[in-house]
């Protein structure tokens, strides 16, 4: 399968030559330094607080992937996420309040509570059009959703994200064997985290790479360092211009790590210490921000003041959801048909 | 007489014909229809309903997929989202069992989960062929299962008239909508006007007026029970036919009042007895019009074992008009 | 009185407990019993039924799978084919509609269809998360549908004592069961004998007994009926409450001699009305008791409406001991 | 994908040099023309006679495979057919009345005439456990077959047959990717006759064929001209053996072609003539006769006395199907449960 395109960390000596501004370097740290204390808190808010409960599956450690696909990606670009999507809604700039208002069942939030967690990041003012909370199901849903832009003739594309448990559901085959059929502009995203659950990808998977299996269907396939923001960034942006001149579907696998448990109250001990170490050890932000200072894009100063401000406002979401009231009860009918 | 025929503006076709002519009219009308499914495109069907489709609207409009019904819904599920009306075919029920999570737990919810975000338009057509020697594997009757998934509409029409009427409805509908064909009636034949015509979905049907005893019944089962209903009267019983044409949502104001009326009811599917669409129906006219009941409400329905093969003994398993007369002669 | 309980040679423990130790005590008893589905191995389950099985009994017995749903249950039908006694898991009940082929169309008609050539001795575990703030995806009661499937077997127990009986009987079955778990259900405690014991499919239980109104429920709304049946009590009402345990086969002779010697009946579940569990119920006592009947019989459910996300909604839309004792009052 | 096995025709001047007898070589061919002589008369059945009726998928054209790897196999390996199986049961030794039975819905059939011509494989005497009606559903559950058989440490293995269209279902990815990652003792064989229904094989799977993709998950896999009986027999000998020793999956996907119809009423004109003509030139039971001629191995006599009494034998199980009682409808109930 040496059609598979590898690409490696992107050194901060690069960061210069990048079509890039600082204002843009400024703008994807931010991102993912608000998934970051988004989640972190979140977290809190179920373990220390208890003041959220239910299912709820947190992004910290993917963070460059959710900020560096977005980047690459139009606003008009259409979303597919999953149940574990709060970092694509904040990467695709969702509000705040709405994305913690939904985890807080408020009629603030992007589903007015009726989704939770799993769902909140689906945001159609944002174009991202699903949120599934069933492994695998996003994709053939993609592949309609490219299959009406196509239709339209429109220049948009769909980005589908998935993780790498996906990729051994029905589903998968099916919506990219489909897509790739009828030549679909979809872009699909695994983000390959290394567990599904409690299952590790070698346990998982039979092929090697689901990036060179995904090249079995006649697809373009990248596998990138999903922990470098930058590196996610260059191939997506590759990636995506490709899928919207050939209006054909391309493959990019992420490669990355869960540095939580599966949903938040899963402490996952099933993994090796060492691998939690080792990943850790090259976290997404830490890596980043690194290079900013080294590249001389910013200073520590400046981060820190950034996170200062993206603390306040994770701080100010989590006050206007807990006022925020509830869908009355007896109103919940009218969500149900769009006709009667 | 062919002269009064053209003056009423009707012709005979069949069911298949009447299903055809709704998806090309839909289609000329707007072009946000599309069809898709497995054979559906260049052979126009294994049952030919979209016979001549491909020719008339071409490939982007209509196209034959892979052996793939999760990613066939998935595929209308998508497209209804961005707004596109796709009429999906799944070509036995049987198979729609593979679709069901795009079906169930992502379509007839999408709107709902997301706070009334998004609408999805798709109509998934399919037939159940039960009657066709097809054995147990493909001649399923599932529709119950669809009766409790709030989200879904679900239509079952039993003639031409109505299979066109209630597909362009469908088609125009905002919301999935299940439309479930029957394949023996394929090629049964009736009366369908050349002028344009819509029938509303939730809208019951009464086929016969009567007032001795309420027959309800839906799909094939309206042509045994219109059958029931012509002997019946040889014996002076005169029994209303309620054809339900959509079992989702219900039509419990057409089915109440004929009950009101009759104060007796015999419900009649092509389901197994247990679990039966046809258990709600008693459930729920027992609770809304107990005291107009003058007997116990009897259902008519195939037996709990799989479908047999053998031509003989599928016979015996199936509905037919002597069965619903006997439960009819229990009660009058 | 700790002592007391050691003479009745029971415990105190859990759903989830008495669950592993029926699959514990069916594995050391019979070696065809094998366990395996997604996340039952190395963590024991999501929700831990399975755990430390995969320590005593080692990898071959019990093993993780891929996020293969369609895959886990052909598993399942592919070993009991050949004698093997396989537990298979199904996380969510709501992702068992991706299995719905394999289990539907395969396990429960191969028998049939193939003139009783083979058996399929298997269990499909799973459960449904209503009551967890899990939303629309993740909370379905689906049992009703399998109500509908002649050949299967389907389990729901509402108690620790039910559940570790039921699933040892299930395992020994010789035909494809259904075992429908309640997540809310888990953490519940009761007495469990020590002593191994079994519970037999296709029977009801009397869970308390009554001679105003009998009221049948199932799995999670047993719980909340016998509340309703102690507040009821306090009112002067004496209800009858009897657990189905088993939906398919339905235990019709309990319900029955019952709603004769009470002549009032209310039928609860966890489903959508429409379509649901106690529409079945309702429509075949009409049938077979209608003349014991002194008033309409009242089914409780949840709306239908998918489930909602929301805490309070979630509460809201949930069948409880208050909803069940305001249709009571209705017709006693 | 280097990594698939391409194996062609085997020439006539082979045949001496393999170990098999001329006792078997008569064996051999008198399989497939007992397959191409029931089938041919069941086609009459339905199309002239009419006498049958309903769902009917013929085997014609196919004979070469199921007939070489039956013969690659031991009696007491597992089959999983199809809706199209009449030739795997002859080839697997069904008797005629059996299946012939079972199209007529007798009790005498494989099935008591309970499961009719989609499922009149199924033969547990014959240890053909399943013959599914719904594509693709067969290969999880030889998965599951072989699952029981390596438990059990039989050295039994199971053959699941399946066709091109099979490849595009979920069912096909899950159960293959289980099936190697448990490594299950299964033979997957695919019979690429170029359609599926109406659907030619390049408008249905996005890869290049479906061997190089099953060897994606890292199963050693064979791609074999399928109209020859031996290249076919010899390919399923050495991927049995591999899969018996081994306990792992191995794929083979036979290139051949449908003669006739999907179904038995469909007069297939959405075949390019010329590529009917062609596939009819390489006849598999046409090519075998010649080559045993060739070889010297039989004479055109005596493949003409074959003939005469194949089809003697066919018309002996139309006449007692058709005397064969069917089954009391009010019994039907007893073959619903194995426990009551
Ligand atoms: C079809 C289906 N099966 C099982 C589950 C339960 N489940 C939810 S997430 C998950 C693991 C998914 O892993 P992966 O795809 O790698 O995504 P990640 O959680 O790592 O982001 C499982 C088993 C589900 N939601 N849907
Ligand atoms: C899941 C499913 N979808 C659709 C069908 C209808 N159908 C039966 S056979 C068939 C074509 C199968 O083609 P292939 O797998 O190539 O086998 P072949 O018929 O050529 O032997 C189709 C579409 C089915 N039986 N099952
Ligand atoms: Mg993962
Ligand atoms: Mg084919």
């Amino acid at each position: 399968m040496s059609n598979v395109i590898i690409v490696e960390e992107t050194p901060a000596t690069e960061y210069r030559t990048l079509a890039l501004s600082r204002e843009e370097f400024i703008d994807i740290y931010k991102k993912m330094l608000e998934i970051r204390r988004f989640e972190e808190r979140v977290e809190k808010l179920f373990l220390v607080e208890g003041e959220l409960i239910g299912p709820c599956h947190l992004y910290l450690g993917q963070e460059a992937i959710a900020v560096g696909v977005m980047k690459a990606l139009r606003d008009d670009d259409i979303i597919i996420s999953t149940y574990r999507g709060h970092g694509h809604a904040l990467a695709r700039g969702v509000p705040m309040e709405k994305l913690m208002g939904e985890l807080y069942g408020k009629e603030i939030g992007t589903c007015k509570g009726l989704g939770g967690s799993m769902h909140s990041a689906m945001c159609v003012e944002k174009n991202i059009m699903f949120a599934t909370a069933i492994v695998g199901s996003g994709i053939p849903i993609a592949a309609g959703i490219g299959l009406a832009l196509k239709y339209r003739s429109s220049d948009n594309i769909v980005a589908c994200f998935f993780g790498d448990g996906a990729a051994t559901t029905g589903a998968f085959h099916e919506g990219i064997n489909i897509a790739a059929i009828l030549q679909l502009p979809v872009l699909f995203i695994c983000e390959n985290n290394q567990y599904a659950y409690s299952l590790p990808f070698t346990k998982s998977f039979a092929g090697k790479n689901i990036a060179a299996f995904a090249s079995g269907y006649g697809l373009r396939s990248y596998l990138v360092y999903g922990n470098d923001v930058i590196s996610v960034y260059k191939v997506a942006k590759e990636a995506a211009e490709l899928v919207r001149e050939n209006r054909s579907p391309v493959f990019i696998e992420c490669r990355t790590y869960r540095q939580r448990g599966h949903g938040v109250y899963d402490r996952a001990l099933y993994r090796p210490r060492e691998e939690v170490e080792e990943w850790l050890k090259n976290d997404p932000i830490m890596k980043f921000s690194k290079k900013l200072i080294d590249s001389g894009l910013l200073s520590q100063k400046e981060l820190e003041d950034i996170d200062l401000e993206v603390r306040e406002r994770v701080e100010k979401a989590v006050e206007e959801s807990r006022k925020a009231p509830v869908l009355d009860f007896e109103e919940l009918n009218k969500y149900l048909y769009a006709s009667r | 007489m062919p002269h009064v025929k053209v003056m009423n503006l009707t012709r005979e076709i069949t069911y298949a014909e009447a299903l055809n002519e709704a998806l090309r009219e839909e289609m000329r009308r707007d072009e946000n229809v599309i069809v898709f499914g497995e054979d559906v495109a260049v052979i126009g069907g294994a049952y030919r309903v979209t016979k001549g489709l491909l020719e008339e609207f071409g490939p982007q409009r209509v196209f034959d997929t892979p052996i793939s019904e999760a990613a066939i819904v998935g595929l209308a599920v998508g497209a209804a989202l961005m707004g596109l009306r796709p009429v999906a075919e799944i070509m036995y029920i049987d198979f729609l069992t593979i679709s069901i999570d795009q079906l169930v737990t992502h379509a007839a919810k999408a709107r709902f989960m997301s706070g009334g975000q998004v609408k999805l338009p798709l109509v998934v057509r399919t037939q159940y062929s039960l009657g066709r020697v097809h054995a147990s594997q493909h001649s399923q009757f599932l529709a119950p299962w669809f009766l409790n998934v709030p989200g879904l509409k679900v239509v079952l029409p039993s003639t031409p008239y109505d299979a066109k009427g209630l597909l362009k409805s469908s088609i125009r509908d905002d919301d999935p909508v299940l439309f479930i064909e029957s394949g023996v009636l394929y090629s049964t034949k009736g009366h369908v006007p050349v002028d344009e015509y819509l029938i509303p979905l939730g809208k019951a049907d009464v086929k016969r007026a009567g007032d001795d005893v309420t027959i309800v019944a839906l799909s094939r089962t309206v042509i045994e029970a219109l059958k029931a209903a012509d002997k019946l009267l040889e014996k002076g019983i005169k029994a209303e036919v309620i054809d339900l044409r959509t079992i989702n949502p219900m039509d419990w104001d057409t089915i109440l009042n004929s009950v009101r009326k009759t104060n007796r009811l015999v419900v009649v599917d092509d389901g197994h007895k247990t679990g039966s669409i046809s258990a709600e129906i008693s459930a729920r006219v027992s609770e809304e019009a107990f005291d107009s009941l003058e007997a116990p409400i009897i259902r008519v329905n195939s037996p709990d074992i799989p479908v047999p093969s053998s031509l003989q003994l599928e016979k015996a398993f199936m509905v037919d008009a002597e069965k619903i007369i006997k439960a009819v002669i229990k009660i009058v």
